[in-house]
This record gives C-alpha cells, structure tokens and sequence, in this order.
C-alpha cells in the first residue's frame, strides 16, 4: 500500500527560500541576482499597473467603460509573476490580471476595449503568450495544463503560469485540472492569488482547508507565500518555473493578498466587510512596502521617484487617449467576424443579411 | 400595495416561501450576507438565519448537486445560479439528476433553480446567455421565464410548491421594472397570457423579449396594424391551446426570443405550430431571435437582439404574404 | 478493399489523420492501453506512442479543456467521450470555451470531439443518449453525425482536417454494420445526401435513424409508396438546398430522430422547411423520436425509439392530408 | 497567513485504530466489541454477496442480465460499510455497491432488475436509506453532501456514507463536494474503494497523488486502510462516523482494494492487466482471510462453514428464481410513470397515446 508519490525536500527548490511562515529569506533575498536597474523597474511597473487600475476606475465612472474590476493590493504578483518568467512562458490568467497583460507589453488600451464592451479580448494570446482574461471562474485552469502538456509533447522549454483566485480552488475544473498536470507531470506553475474574498464570500466559508497543501495531493509541492512582496513573489515563480523547465512537474504557490477595492465596479463592499479590515492590509500595501525597501537599501531616491511618477502620468495619459480615440469596429465583423475560420454559407448569408438590414436603416 | 420592481417581487415571493414552509432553502454564491449581486435575496439571511439561507463556496455543479440530498430528505431547495452564462457547470447534475432522479427512484424533486438570465444590461462576456433550450429540450424539468413583477411572485409561488424541479429564468434587464402587484394572484405552471389583445399577427415571447414584443405592437398600433401578443411565461409544458386559439384569428405568428435562432426554443414553437395548426397558418412564422453567433460584446448588443423594427418588419411580411 | 464496420472505418480514419499530421492528438478514457471501450482506438498507442494517444485520468471536463491549451500551441486535439451521457459534464468547456475561443481571440480551434451517441444497445442508464441539440443550438460549432462507415471515415477526416470545432456523434448502435469503403471520397461538413430516391414523402434522418428511415422505404415500397430517404450527415451546419430540392418533389416531409421531440433537433429542422418551403408543403411534417421522457431502461427502448411502423404511419398521414 | 485549519490529531479517533501502513491493530481489533454472532454474520454476508456476485455473472451469460459489474474482491468493504453504521445512516452509493444494497435489506432480485433493463432503481431509496446506484462518476457524491448538510439542518442524528472508486477521485463533482462537506463540517464519511483501476486505467495513471492525503486540503482528515480486512474497514467507518455523529465533521477513508474481476461483463481485462497482479492479491481475498481469522480464533467450526454455504445458496436460488419470475412492467408505466408528481397535459396525452398505440398493435 506504499505507493503515494512522496514529494521529498530535494523536489523543492522553492520552499528553502521561505521561512515557515511564508516570508522570503533575507538571505534568499540577497541572491535573487537583480540589477539595481532590475529592482527599479519592479517599483516602477507596480506603480504603473495601479495607476492604470485607478484610471480605468475613474474611467468607468465617467461611463467610458461598463465594468472594471479593480486589482488594487495585488501589484506585487502581478509584476513579481512576469518579471519571473520567460517571454515565451506562457501565462493564463483569470478576469483579474490585466496588470500581468500590461506587464506581458499589451497596450492597456487595447485591453480596455474588453471593458468597453467593443471587444471579448482583443489581443492575440499567441503574440504575447498571454491567454484571454477568462471570466467562467476557474475554467482556464485546464487550458493552462493543455498548454503545458503541449510543450512537453513538443520537447519545448518553456513553462506556464495559470492563476487563478482564492474562490477559484472550490471549483471542479480546478481540481482536474490540477490533477492532470500531477498526472502528466506538466511544466506548469499554478499561482493561486489569495485575496481572501470571492466577491462577498471571504476565504473561511470557501474552505475549511489549506490550498497550498492540496498539492500534495496531486503529487506534486506547493507553499504559502507573502503575496504582497514582489519579490516573494518572484522568488517563488521563478524558483518552480525552473522545476517545471527542467521537468519536475507542476508547483502549486499560494500567494497570500488581499482585494483592496471592491469586486468590481458593481459592487459593494460595505455590505460585507468592515473597514479595520482593510486597514490592517494597508499595512501591507506591497507599494509603499517595496518602496520603503528600495529606498533602505539606497536603490531609489526621491528624484527617481518623483521621475517614475511622471513617466507614468504620461503613460496613463496616452493610454486614456488611445482608448477614448479606439475606433469602434464595424458591427458585422464584431459579432460575426471571428466565430468561425470556415464560416459555413448560411453563416455568411446571416451575416449578410444582417450587414445589408444596417445599411438599409 | 405599492409598484415594486420584479427584483423586489422575487424577494418578497422567496420571503413568503421561506416563511410559509420550514424546508424551503435558498443559497448560492453570494445570496446570504450581500443578499445576492441583484439584491435578490436581500434580508433573507437575517431574517431566516444561516441555516435556511446561505452562501456556499463558489461550485455550480455542487450547488445543484446538494439539492438532490436536500429534496431526499424533504427539502425544497431553491439554489441561485449567479447567472446564465455559469449555469454550464452545473449541466450534469441538472440534466442527469435534478431531470432523471424521480423517473429513476420514484422520490420527488422540488428543485427550483433560480437563473437570472438574457442580456442588454451591458456586461461582458458570459453575463448575457439565454441558456433556456437546452434546458426545455430535457425531460424531467419544467422550464418558466416570466416578464411581469407580478407574474414573477406568483410564478416563483407556483415554481417552489411544485413537486417536479422548475428552471427559473429571471429576465435580468427587467429586475428594475415597477407595477403593482397582488400577491393573491396565481399563475399555475403551464399557462401563457395574451399580454395584449389584437387580430393581424401574433407575436409569441416570453421573459425579456415580451416588452419588446408590447412596445412593437404599441408601434404597429399607429400604422393600424394590431398585433396580439402572448407572454408565454412557461416554456416547458408549452401552452399550445392559448397559442392555437390567437392563431384561430390571425392565422399568422412571429416568434421573439434572445437566444440564437438556429436550434433554439423558437423551432418548438414554429414546428408545433405548424402541425397542430397547419390549416390555420396563411403565413411561415418568422423566427426573430440573436444571431447564430456567441453573444456579441456589449456595444453590439442592441443590434444583435430582437428589437421592435424587426418585429414590425416580419408583421408587415406576415402581413403581405400570400 | 474489404467491407469494414463502421467502428472499423473510425479506427482508419483516426490512424490516417494521426499519420498523416504529427499534431493531431487522440486521448481520452481508455482510449490508450485498451483502445477504447468500443475499440475505435484500437492499436493506435501502439502505432503512435503515448504523447500521441494516451489515456486520461477520469475528467471529461479536463479532458475537453486541455484541449484549449492544445489547440493554442498548434495541436488539433480529437478527444473521445466514452458515451454520450458522460458529455454533460464537459459542457461548460464546450459552450464557454470551445465554441467561443476563437471569438474571443481570433484563434483557430481545430478540435474534433468525438462522442458515441444513440441507443439501441440494451444498455443501463446514461448510455443510450442523443444530446445533439444542445450543441446545435451552441454557436461557434460544428456537429455532424454519420451512417455509414464510408461516411464516417470521410467526415471524420473533415472534421480533424476542419480548423473549427466539431461534435463528431457516432450512431454506436450501427458501429458493426459493414461496407465497403472508398477512402478517397470526400464528405464536406456541410453536405447532405439523398440516402435514397423517392417521391412521395421525404424522410429526414441522421445517424442511428438513418437505417429505420430506409427500412421504411422499403416496406413502403412495397405498399406502392415512395419514401425519399435524406441522411443529414451534418446537422449544423444545416444542408437547407438538399431538403427542400426533396420537398419540390415530395411536398411533404417527415423527421426522425432518436432524441425527444421536444426542443430537439428536428425542432428547426421543420420551422426552417416551414419557413423557406412553407409554399411546397401540402402536409403538416411529422416528428417522429424518443417520447418526452428519461430514456427507458432497456427492455423498453424499442417501445421508446423511432421505428419502421411510426414512419410508416406517419407517411401514410402525410399523403392521406388535405 | 496563519489562518489554516489544522486537523489535530485529538480530533482524529480513526488513526489511533491503525498502524502507519493502514492495518488494523491488535489491540483495536480486541476492543471492537462485536459478538461471536455479529462476527460470524459479518463472515456470512461476504460469502452471500459474494455468491449472489456470481450468480449474477452466471445470469449475465445466461442473457438474464444485459449486463453485470462485478464487486468480488471488494466484500470486506461493503459488508463492514454497512455493520459500522446505523440502519438509518443514509449511504450514497456509486454503481458497483450491490453488496452493501443487500445488506441494507434490499431484495436482491428487485435491484438486478436494473441490470436485466425493467428498471433505473427500483427501490425507495428512503426505506432503505440507499440511495440509487449511480453511473456517471462521482456525480452522486454532492448528493450525499446535501444528505449530511440537511441531517446538520433538521438536527439529526444520522450520518452519511458517500462511497466511490479511486477514478471518482478524480472527477470536479468529487472535489467540489468534499469541499462543501469541509465549509458546512457536514456529518459525512467518505470511502474510497480504491481497487486500483478504473476500467483500464491504473491507479498510477489516475493521479500523481494521494487520495487520503487530500481530506487535510478541505479541513478534515484522512487515512489509508487495508480495505481488504472487513473488521478494519468496521473499525474505521464506525470511528469516524461516530465522530461525525457528535458533530465534528466529515472524514475520508481511502480502503485499499482491488477489483478481482472485469470491470463488467462488457470487459476484457486480459487487454491491460497481468496475472501475476490478480494472483498478487488473491492472497488478500477478504473472505478466505477473515474465514482463517475466524478459525485461529475459534470462532468458526466446520460446521457452521457448512451451515453458511447451505443458507447462501438457498437465497441465491430464491433470488434466482424472484428474478427471473419478477413481472415485466407494462410500458406505459416503465416509460411515463414516475417522470414527474404533476405530469403536464401534454405529458399526459402523449403517454395516452403511447398506450393506445400499444393497444392498436
Ligand atoms: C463559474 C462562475 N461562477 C460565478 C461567477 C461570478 N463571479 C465572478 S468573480 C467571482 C468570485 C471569484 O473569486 P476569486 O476566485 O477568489 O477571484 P477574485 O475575484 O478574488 O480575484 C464570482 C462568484 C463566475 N465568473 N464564474
Ligand atoms: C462521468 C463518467 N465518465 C465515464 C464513465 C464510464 N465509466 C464507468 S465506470 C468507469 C471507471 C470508474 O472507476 P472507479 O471510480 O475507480 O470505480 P470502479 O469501477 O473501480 O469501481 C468509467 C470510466 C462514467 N460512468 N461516468
Ligand atoms: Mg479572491
Ligand atoms: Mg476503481
């Protein structure tokens, strides 16, 4: 009765980098290798994405967009995840990680289109391998492993990323799908973003369990990190992205956070969760945290600051622009233009008929 | 009583339910503390407690799975489905259980879910889906939409006191629409309406598409054109007599829904139509639905759905044919 | 060439597109070491190798959602389901993500997913079903449905070869029948065929019903009564031009299929003859299916299921109208 | 991050039953506190499920059956399932449980009449707290999540038993369910009859993983057994059923077994499994272990053995013959009767007319 696959210490290259409690190690800190360029950079993108996020916030109130869920509190993940990874590694993301695609090089205001109702993703994932945002929670998780098992079959030497949220682990794709790359031993890196709410249901009434732990389960290791350091973050994906590269198999990582604003713009926190909550959290704000960092070790000073800021004012200001200016596709090619490559002739007749019924009116 | 809206309708009908009998259970994701993305649910937790109304871990197939264990043990559970485009999980416990588990155990299922559905409310992908075939097309399920606050309470009373498992469908872009209502009034499953009287043309629809069928004949009203409007409510049992008995007098039918044409609802229609009352018709029945394409992004919407000028458009062919 | 079963000509069929394209993926339950519950896969580990064809863990949602994934990095993935009523709960990754990918990306989605569909096999619950119309009313996918082993070699190579996604149903009650077969001719999706030449009333049918359909033809024959026989082959899309060129002959139309007649595939198949034809009908267009119920434990199937005297009967009512 | 419910080893009373490699130990089999009777009818019903098992093969080929699911190898586990547990303890069980349907009281005879097509599930699954055999995989185990969750809701006493095979582990409806049972401390035992194959596909090919392991994922625990031994199997179900019972939630037993036969008689093992395996674990057939048990115990003479042959082939003759003189229902009933309590006038018609057309042939 012995054959469980026992996920032994040496399998783990992620977890010496950590302290039980889930924090980088000072001295695992110090051989991330980053170039003070490097560090910078990291700041610099987290202040990006959040000033893009507030953007798009304001932007929907002013009825620019219908919906934006604002990922605010989740920076470090999000630029810690990419920054850990190859350009040809792919990443699957959840509806969430539009900081991921900004950090992937897609133009934030051609991925606004998607809430700007012109578009369902406007992106070609294979260009920045970088998947569609995926709102069926969970449901991309098996794509993820698809990939992954495609670039085993193919002999390649790239890894993927699939994340996902704390609501997403209760989900049946998600444990298929995590079983499978145990299975096929898939070079895939699950990063579960724990933010600890699933719109109003907070993470003691999606589980009674430990998520990071579920992995072994699947035969493969997984940890709980400090989602809210960048790197952490980066430490831990690169770490199990080289396990996977050289062919470990899968790592689940469950990065601890917290959903500093509302699910999305429709909603309500108020009617769930009490402010000390948040307050405590903002405590944490993987920004000003980072920030306090760069700037303890001499890396960052307030010109530099002073000088990102600016860069992203002006980048904010033209991606406001380029969405405000993104011409709207024709409405015969935006419902009926991508549906199928082979469109049958009754396809083509409908879309006719629709094409000529617009132009008549 | 006072107009309330078809949200505040559904809430009041799920408040009386959940008073009026002890096994009556409502959960889903996000229903009990935030009383449901919609308010749906509102105030339900607190005045029923967390064991009557709950939130579960976000599982659509486990959310409908429950209820099989529930109604087993006498429940009547009434699970929401966030809406219509994440019903798709659940499609194995709703098509070979919460159908099947009577035929094959003899035990009752009093299973109502409840599935906001339909789109022009702007939302993006898969908030927009009008899921009611596949659904209609198995056996073991009653399938009702209704269009109307009053029709909702009265139809969720109908739905929740049934024995056989109901889909619920909640045209969504109708939640906030007000009238008076009374909560008397019953509307036994299986019964369609005549929303509006009239003699040219019929127009069938049901949940979000009945509006648009009333303001089309509101239209065709000034170019003397009367259109007679049915407001199904219930698409599974269908009621043929009320559909047969307005094509006694117009001889000609249009068929209005959101989904795709192509292989959706509206084909029952036409073909029952078109054999029960193949002597009666003097015109085909145009089929005006979505386009036979995924629901489109949010701008497009409009073009994409029914609307009263294709409506009055296959009047007036209806109208000229022959 | 040898006269082959129709589970033959899959067998063929896949080993070709397998042979003849190195990204073409079969996997499934079973499928590997043991060639698949029915054999379809027979030998085809052994030939290609297990990063080829290869068995999965028990997750028919996983099993079509790897295919995303797959079809992303250049594979064109052909995934068995091992019976028709184990589909459902891969249903979600069908309608969200395999029917819409390349809508929301632009990405082609070259998946094939085969699936055993029908009864007629004596078998236990959840193995004799004919969902077929949920996924024609899902757009952004192909299904067809072969007969014939000719036809199903041929269609198949289309449907692999195919860069859209197609439900390939396989009528399993006629995988042992046997034919010759040419491997070079070409069955475009798309394309029905006149199965048999008649005139009196023309009779549509589509995989399991196809064989019923024509030995009704036969017995009609010798009633001096002639039934045009149209296998469908592709239900969606739907080969409009081949139904209603019979119905210039015919004027009158029957449609078999194994399925419940509510909400089912024929549904559309008569609103579209009664709208395009509704000026060459002289008959209402009887449905002929499983009755509006879970499918029967097996003894009673045979009471259940289209048979040679429904058709007939049905034909009779058809010429008697007017 | 510390917020990890932590199965501690007081809330475990299974564990303490067992040694690390799953066996039961002497001292608690010494405690179990069954009678001379009680363990020799446990002996009784292995070899009169066992027997019933055959016949039934026998029936298949004979084409009484249209079709059979062999449970042989797995008796210790349904017949120490159901002694373990209360009469009113409701049990969920997959397709291949007939074993433990017969002990729960249920004719024989009426449940082949599934596999010989007269019906889906004859029985009331309320008289006999057996719920139907069920086929899609893993789909009946929420249903036994909302058994328990409606027994913690009306204040009951009772427990749920939800059952399945190694390859339901791997199914989303499985997951999906234990983590419901976690959130809601549901009062349910889950057993996992792993007999190493599902259909043709090895435990190995299953999962990288293991299956007990999981239950501290969802927040309660879980252990490996020797599913082989019907007094472990006892133990083990008892304990943590009577830790449900007093409201300390759900538990997972992962009984280790093996499926002696074909998967059914639609089978043909000989394509993907040896011998040599089958022969590896006919030395741990329940029935002969625990006959030798019985004996070094003197619990058991000859006689009795003799007795007990004599008593199971009567009842299965009866069977037999209840079975194949069991009255066909019409159709119209078979067909029509129980879809629905208030069956539509549509419906109505359409069996009338079936029945008419029944009639007119
Ligand atoms: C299958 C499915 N069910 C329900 C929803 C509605 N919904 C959108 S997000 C969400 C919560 C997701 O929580 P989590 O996975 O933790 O991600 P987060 O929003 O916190 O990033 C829900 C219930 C959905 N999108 N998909
Ligand atoms: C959802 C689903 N998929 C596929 C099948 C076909 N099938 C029947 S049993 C089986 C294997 C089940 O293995 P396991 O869970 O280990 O149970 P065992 O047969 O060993 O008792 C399969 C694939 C099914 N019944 N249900
Ligand atoms: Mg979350
Ligand atoms: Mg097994």
């Amino acid at each position: 009765m012995a054959d469980v696959v026992r996920v032994v210490a040496a399998d783990d290259p992620v977890r010496p980098l950590f302290s039980p409690a889930g924090e980088l190690t000072a001295d695992a800190r110090g051989t991330l290798g980053l170039s003070p360029d490097e560090l910078r950079d990291l700041y610099h993108k987290m202040v990006w994405i959040r000033r893009t996020d507030q953007e798009a916030l304001n932007l929907q109130r002013q009825g620019e967009l219908g919906l934006w869920g604002p990922y605010q509190g989740q920076e470090a993940i999000h630029v810690g995840t990419v920054a850990a990874l190859r350009p040809t590694d792919w990443i699957f993301p959840s509806y969430r990680e539009f900081g991921m695609g900004m950090c992937r090089g897609i133009d934030p205001a051609e991925m606004l289109t998607l809430f700007r109702g012109l578009s369902h993703g406007p992106w070609d994932p294979r260009r920045y391998h970088f998947a569609p945002l995926v709102i069926p929670v969970a449901s991309q998780v098996p794509h993820a492993v698809g990939m992954a098992m495609g670039s085993r079959f193919k002999h390649g030497d790239d890894v993927v990323l699939s994340t996902f949220g704390d609501g997403a682990t209760s989900k049946g794709d998600w444990h298929e799908a995590m079983n499978f790359a145990g299975v096929f031993r898939a070079p895939v890196v699950f990063l579960c973003q724990n933010n600890r709410w699933a719109i109003s249901v907070p993470l003691a009434k999606q589980t009674a369990g430990s998520i990071a732990e579920r992995a072994q389960g699947y035969g493969f290791p997984g940890i709980r990190i400090d989602g809210n350091d960048v790197l952490a973050v980066l430490a831990a994906v690169r770490a199990a992205a080289a396990r996977a590269r050289q062919g470990d198999g899968p790592y689940l990582i469950e990065a601890m956070t917290y959903r500093m604003g509302p699910h999305t713009t429709s909603d309500d926190p108020t009617r769930y969760r009490s402010e000390t909550d948040l307050e405590r959290w903002n405590v944490k704000d993987p920004i000003p945290r980072y920030r306090e960092w760069l700037q303890g070790q001499g890396l960052i000073d307030e010109a530099s600051l002073a000088a990102i800021n600016r860069e992203v004012e002006t980048a904010v200001e033209a991606t406001r622009n380029r969405l405000k200016s993104a011409p709207v596709p024709a409405a015969g090619e935006a419902i009926f233009g991508r549906v199928y490559q082979h469109p049958p002739d009754s396809f083509l007749e409908e879309r006719q008929e629709f094409e000529s019924s617009l132009e008549s009116n | 009583m006072e107009p309330v809206t078809m949200a505040k309708a559904i809430n009041l009908s799920l408040r009386d339910a959940l008073a009026g009998d002890d096994d009556v259970l409502v959960f889903g994701e996000d229903v009990g503390t935030l009383g449901g993305v919609f308010r749906i649910t509102d105030g339900l937790q607190k005045a029923f407690g967390s064991d009557r109304v709950f939130d579960t871990p976000l599982a659509e197939s486990a959310i409908i799975g429950i209820c099989i264990g529930l109604a087993l043990r006498g429940f009547k559970p009434v699970p929401e489905i966030q809406f219509d485009g994440f019903i798709y999980p659940a499609f194995d416990q709703i098509v070979s259980h919460v159908a099947k588990y009577r035929n094959r155990t003899g035990v009752s299922m009093p299973i109502t879910i409840r599935v906001p559905f339909g789109g022009r409310i702007g939302a993006v992908e898969h908030h927009s889906e009008s899921p009611e075939a596949y659904f209609t097309h198995t056996a073991g399920l009653k399938v009702v939409a209704p269009s109307t606050p009053g029709d909702a309470y009265a139809l969720l009373q109908s739905a929740i006191a049934d024995p056989d498992p109901v889909i619920f469908f909640e045209p969504k872009a109708r939640y906030y629409l007000k009238e008076e209502i009374d909560t008397a009034k019953e509307v036994p499953i299986g019964q369609a309406r005549v929303a509006r009287g009239g003699s040219g043309v019929t127009v069938i629809a049901y949940g979000p598409t009945v509006g648009i069928a009333l303001d089309a004949a509101k239209a065709a009203e000034k170019e003397n054109i009367s259109l007679e409007v049915i407001d199904l409510r219930s698409l599974s049992p269908l009621d043929m007599p009320t559909i047969l008995a307005s094509l006694q007098k117009t001889h000609r039918a249009i068929v209005v829904h959101e989904a795709p044409v192509f292989g959706g609802f509206g084909g029952e229609i036409v073909a029952r139509i078109a054999d029960d009352g193949f002597d009666l018709l003097e015109a085909p029945i145009a089929r005006i639905g979505g386009m036979d394409t995924p629901y489109p992004p949010a701008r497009y919407e409009k073009l994409y759905l029914p609307d009263v000028d294709r409506i009055l458009e296959a009047a007036d062919l209806a109208l000229a044919y022959g």
